[in-house]
């Protein structure tokens, strides 16, 4: 027989390219998320009168709101048709350390709908008027927030997944807990425009981020087991 | 191999079943059944171990099931009312997911596999782009790859016309006669070879007895 | 002339019909392309107030406006292929959003580059520029859906629905645009003077382009419709045909 | 036999009765648009430093930017449960009146998402430092545009109502049709703000609404037999 | 009642069927057969007016059916893969709005409908905490209640225990006897005292002539 024995590594492969299959199977995965994120945050300016500064000095606030709702709306989907077909049973049931599987499963969302987030931030800060000091700081929150959002998001989206159509519920649980992030990563910029040192908020973001990596995936994998009764 | 002791569920205000106790051996061939409600995906679920609301034990080969869970899981292939495929993709990347999480790697016996189950031209193709029947049979699929000893598949033959019903009666009996076990639940009466143990929950239900 | 009308619906009678036309229609484009760009970007005076800056008009103004006309278009098609479900028209509607987005998008990014310069900054929430870019969503919308389907048939009609109800929709988003920029900003200082008071030396390319474009248009709609009816009748006997007599020359 | 025979009338009602019994059976329908109203709202103030009169000037816009996500996400469940068990096949094949069951459909949703959002938007106000003379035009709009912004998502949710789980996709269908709600009802704040008559913008609203009533349930009906397929 | 001439379907690559005649009679009862795939879904979905993906003509009482739809809607029942069911409301509430759809209200029939169907007691209870079964004969109880004339079943038999199944059999053959006319596909055996047609597609599909 030509089978081969896979260690941990090269099924976690598995998961990830499966993964990554989905997201291409349907160009919409990557590019909903991102126009969503730059419609969404185009609604503020059509909603008001305001002065061009007044919304350059917004501007790191609208785009990490419509960031956050963005990856928490396209986190949605990260269980729910594994849910709905049985594959998730498949998932628990397998002698493999669900931890890694989850954990893999959201980085690999995260690669088709976090970043390219991060990737078209700077066009939005042109939208809004951001001034030029905030740009860099604006991706380097980015860069260490989205994936913090997209775990938050998981572990809603993992304790949802049996509920019918939960898109206002998720919010409801999602974004409160990601209410640090927000102040931070929106932070970041504030700082950095008003020429203060940004690292100390950066290294609060930081470790976020490797709180997140190390519970969120036991949140999820709990919260799943849960679901799947 | 499964060995069951004093198993009640309730679900609600009923009792579904109680001191149910039995062992699955191995080379045995359990059919599990009774009427529309009377808990047989209940008592799959539970064998399983995907539903915890029950009281009584489990054992696997003399060790309670829930403490040597990745020995047991490693031992089982379940398949519930929902057929575990995901509909985007196609049945090779669907099978190549499910050979990983058992922790190989073989495209040669998921194509064999798929040919087994009258699929053949079809690996390449969206699952949603196929009928009820041929979506239940990539799922069925499977069981030509797993390695599990012991089968738990709930209502297997939904959706499959009667050379399919006829290629899985047989393929269960092949794998109980060949030292594995399968529980099964289907309304429709098996023709097996193998020897078949009815557990029927209708008889065994106090309002019933 | 609705004979003719209705043979068009026939993507065959397409096909054929455009396989002698096009390679003359690309011709004609490059000549006015050609001839429209290079007097334009080369050789037409600077501008005495923009400068050379000015030159992004040969590509910018057709764009805009192509833009908005290949909207109704699409609609146009869209409608006809709820209508009579005439196939060829989606396909057309297809090719009309991808080539709608993009002039929608060759506008954004040329406005925006012309913008720094003249005002200093890429982006205003003017109201012609927020209406822009409110139909190149609108276009992407179109896009997404449709490619969000499995299913051709079903993809084509929904994205027709959403074509048509963009209809409705798109002249309340100019018009609130306006209303709304109107009240809260002040007015567009788009440096729009009027054509005549230009040196014909200016414009005149500006025909050329804008022409050229139109022919662009055209060309890469019937192009790329060409290569949806090959792939959609992929299995009809005239495509497997000329597949052969394509290979077999080859 | 105790038949009773139905007219349209009763037979529209027992649709409206249906929609109320599944918002009823669970409290969350009702409840989590508004959270979720509450919420995103206050995202704002917290993701920047904000000088209180600057966030009581784009108070309206903040409002109305999530009242119309609020709405969009909540109408995301109209058609999808009838979808997926197969009722809407059953709709779709009795010999009713489609136009006016649609119709009731989104009017009975927005019953019980859109109304309460106009409850809480003064509370939001209230938050936000909505200046006092912004309160009765804001409620007056949102009483206007919220039915209108429903009939606009209900559009994009029975678009894909095939199509697994599309939060992102609808919001990228929904949003840019609806900006016009959105200047519109915004603008009637920022009207009265100034100081200038609002009977026009009002109008304005209320034309949007007819209009959406009239042509919103045709596009749905036609949606819906799309997809059912 | 129902006539269907020179009627094709293919999908993607695939002719389904082609050259499809026939006509359903009143007090027929029409079996359509064939392996997992050979379009029997296809087939009836068309015939209900759900899929428009085919050429060919369809007549109603000798008119064109898109051209009587409504009349045609009304004597109409369809019921596919999908129960129909919804999952958060309980059954009566579930048949009431069907019911409306039809244009009347009795509660008292409901009932009476459920009980028929093995629900007794079940009417008030959320679908949701139903068994597989359950939500089926849930949904099949709309036969006791539609006044169609033509039923279209696609799989009716799914999920359902013997009894349930030994019922459905008379159900449609008493209604075919009382000059209505039933289509269904089914994968087992039906067992019934009225004649049955077999339309088999198999045995059409030009590939297999
Ligand atoms: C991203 C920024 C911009 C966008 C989205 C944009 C969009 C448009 C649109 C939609 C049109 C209308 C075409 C028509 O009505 O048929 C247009 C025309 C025009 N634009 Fe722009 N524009 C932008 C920036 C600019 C800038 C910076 C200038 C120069 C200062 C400019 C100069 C013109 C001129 C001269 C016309 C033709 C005259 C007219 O139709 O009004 N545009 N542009
Ligand atoms: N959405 C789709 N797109 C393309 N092809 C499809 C689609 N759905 C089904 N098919 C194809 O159409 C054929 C007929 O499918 P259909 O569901 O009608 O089969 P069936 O006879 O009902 O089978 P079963 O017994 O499995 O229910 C299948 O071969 C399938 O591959
Ligand atoms: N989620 C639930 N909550 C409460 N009760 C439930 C739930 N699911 C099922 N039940 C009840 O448990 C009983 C057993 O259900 P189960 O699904 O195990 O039956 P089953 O034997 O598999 O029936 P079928 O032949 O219809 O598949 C049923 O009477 C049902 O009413
Ligand atoms: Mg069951
Ligand atoms: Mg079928």
């Amino acid at each position: 027989m030509s089978r081969v024995a896979l260690g941990l590594g090269a099924s976690l492969r598995a998961t990830l390219r499966r993964e990554l299959q989905l997201a291409i199977s349907s160009p919409g995965k990557i590019v909903n998320p991102l126009m969503f994120f730059v419609i969404a945050s185009s609604l503020f300016p059509l909603s008001g009168r305001l002065d061009i500064d007044v919304l350059g000095s917004i501007a790191p606030g609208i785009i990490w709101v419509t960031a956050l709702l963005a990856v928490m709306l396209s986190m949605e989907s990260l269980f729910r048709s594994d849910y709905d077909d049985g594959s998730l049973e498949q998932l628990l049931l397998s002698p493999q350390p669900l931890y890694f599987h989850v954990l893999i499963k959201v980085l690999g969302h995260w690669l088709v709908t976090g970043l390219p987030l991060v990737v078209v931030a700077p066009l939005l800060g042109l939208l809004l008027n951001l001034p030029a000091q905030g740009y860099v700081p604006l991706l380097i929150g980015l860069v260490l927030g989205t994936p913090t959002l997209s775990l938050i998001a998981a572990i809603g989206t993992a304790l949802t997944v049996a509920l019918a159509r939960s898109g206002v519920l998720l919010a409801v649980l999602v974004l409160p807990l990601s209410i640090p992030v927000l102040v931070f990563g929106a932070g970041v910029v504030d700082t950095a425009l008003n020429g203060l040192p940004v690292a100390g908020v950066i290294a609060l973001l930081a470790a976020l981020l490797v709180l997140a990596l190390s519970f969120a995936p036991l949140a999820i994998v709990a919260a799943l087991r849960i679901n799947v009764q | 191999m499964l060995s069951v002791a004093n198993l009640a569920c309730e679900r609600d205000e009923r009792v579904l079943f109680a001191n149910l106790a039995f062992t699955v051996a191995a080379g045995s061939l359990w059919q599990v059944q009774g009427a529309n409600g009377s808990g047989k995906t209940t008592l799959l679920r539970i064998l399983a171990g995907l539903n915890g609301d029950y009281s009584g034990e489990l054992q696997w080969q003399g060790k309670v099931c829930s403490e040597v869970r990745t020995e047991y899981q490693q031992a089982l292939f379940f398949l519930g009312h929902a057929p575990s495929v995901n509909r985007t993709l196609t049945p090779l990347q669907n099978l190549r997911w499910f050979c990983a999480l058992q922790g190989f790697a073989d495209d040669a016996a998921i194509h064999s596999a798929l040919n087994e189950h009258g699929l053949r031209g079809y690996a390449d193709i969206p699952c949603y782009q196929m009928s009820a029947g041929q979506q239940r049979r990539v799922s069925l699929a499977r069981l030509s790859l797993t390695s599990a000893k012991l089968w738990i598949l709930d209502e297997p033959f939904t959706a499959l016309d009667r050379v399919g019903v006829a290629e899985l009666e047989a393929r269960v009996s092949r794998h109980a006669a060949a030292g594995g076990a399968v529980i099964l639940t289907t309304h429709h009466p098996l023709q097996t070879q193998h020897p078949l143990t009815v557990l029927n929950l209708d008889a065994l239900r106090p309002e019933a007895a | 002339m609705w004979q003719w009308f209705y043979k068009l619906g026939s993507p065959r009678y397409f096909y054929e019909m455009t396989t002698g036309f096009v390679p003359w229609l690309a011709r004609a484009t490059f000549l006015l392309l050609a001839i429209g760009l290079v007097w334009g970007l080369g050789f037409a005076p600077p501008d005495y107030q923009m400068g050379d800056n000015y030159r992004i008009i040969y590509i910018h103004v057709p764009t805009a406006s192509g833009a908005i006309w290949i909207y109704a278009m699409m609609a146009v098609m869209a409608a006809m292929h709820m209508i009579w479900n005439i196939k060829v028209a989606d396909m057309v509607a297809k090719s009309c959003a991808l080539i709608g987005a993009s002039f929608c998008a060759v506008a954004l990014v040329t406005g925006a580059f012309w913008g720094k310069p003249t005002w200093g900054t890429y982006w205003i929430w003017d109201a012609k520029l927020t209406a822009t870019l409110i139909l190149f969503f609108v276009y992407v919308g179109v896009m997404a859906l449709r490619s969000a389907f499995d299913s051709e048939t079903a993809a084509s009609k929904a994205a027709s629905v959403l074509t048509l109800v963009g209809v409705v929709n798109l002249p309340i988003i100019y018009y609130a645009a306006y209303w709304w920029n109107t009240l809260h900003q002040r007015s567009s200082e788009l440096g729009v003077r009027d054509a005549s008071a230009n040196p014909p030396e200016i414009w005149i390319p500006a025909v050329f382009s804008g022409f050229g474009l139109i022919g662009l248009i055209f060309v890469i709609i019937i192009l790329h419709t060409r290569n949806e009816i090959l792939l959609r009748e992929r299995r009809a006997q005239w495509v497997q045909e000329l597949v052969k007599q394509e290979t077999g020359n080859a």
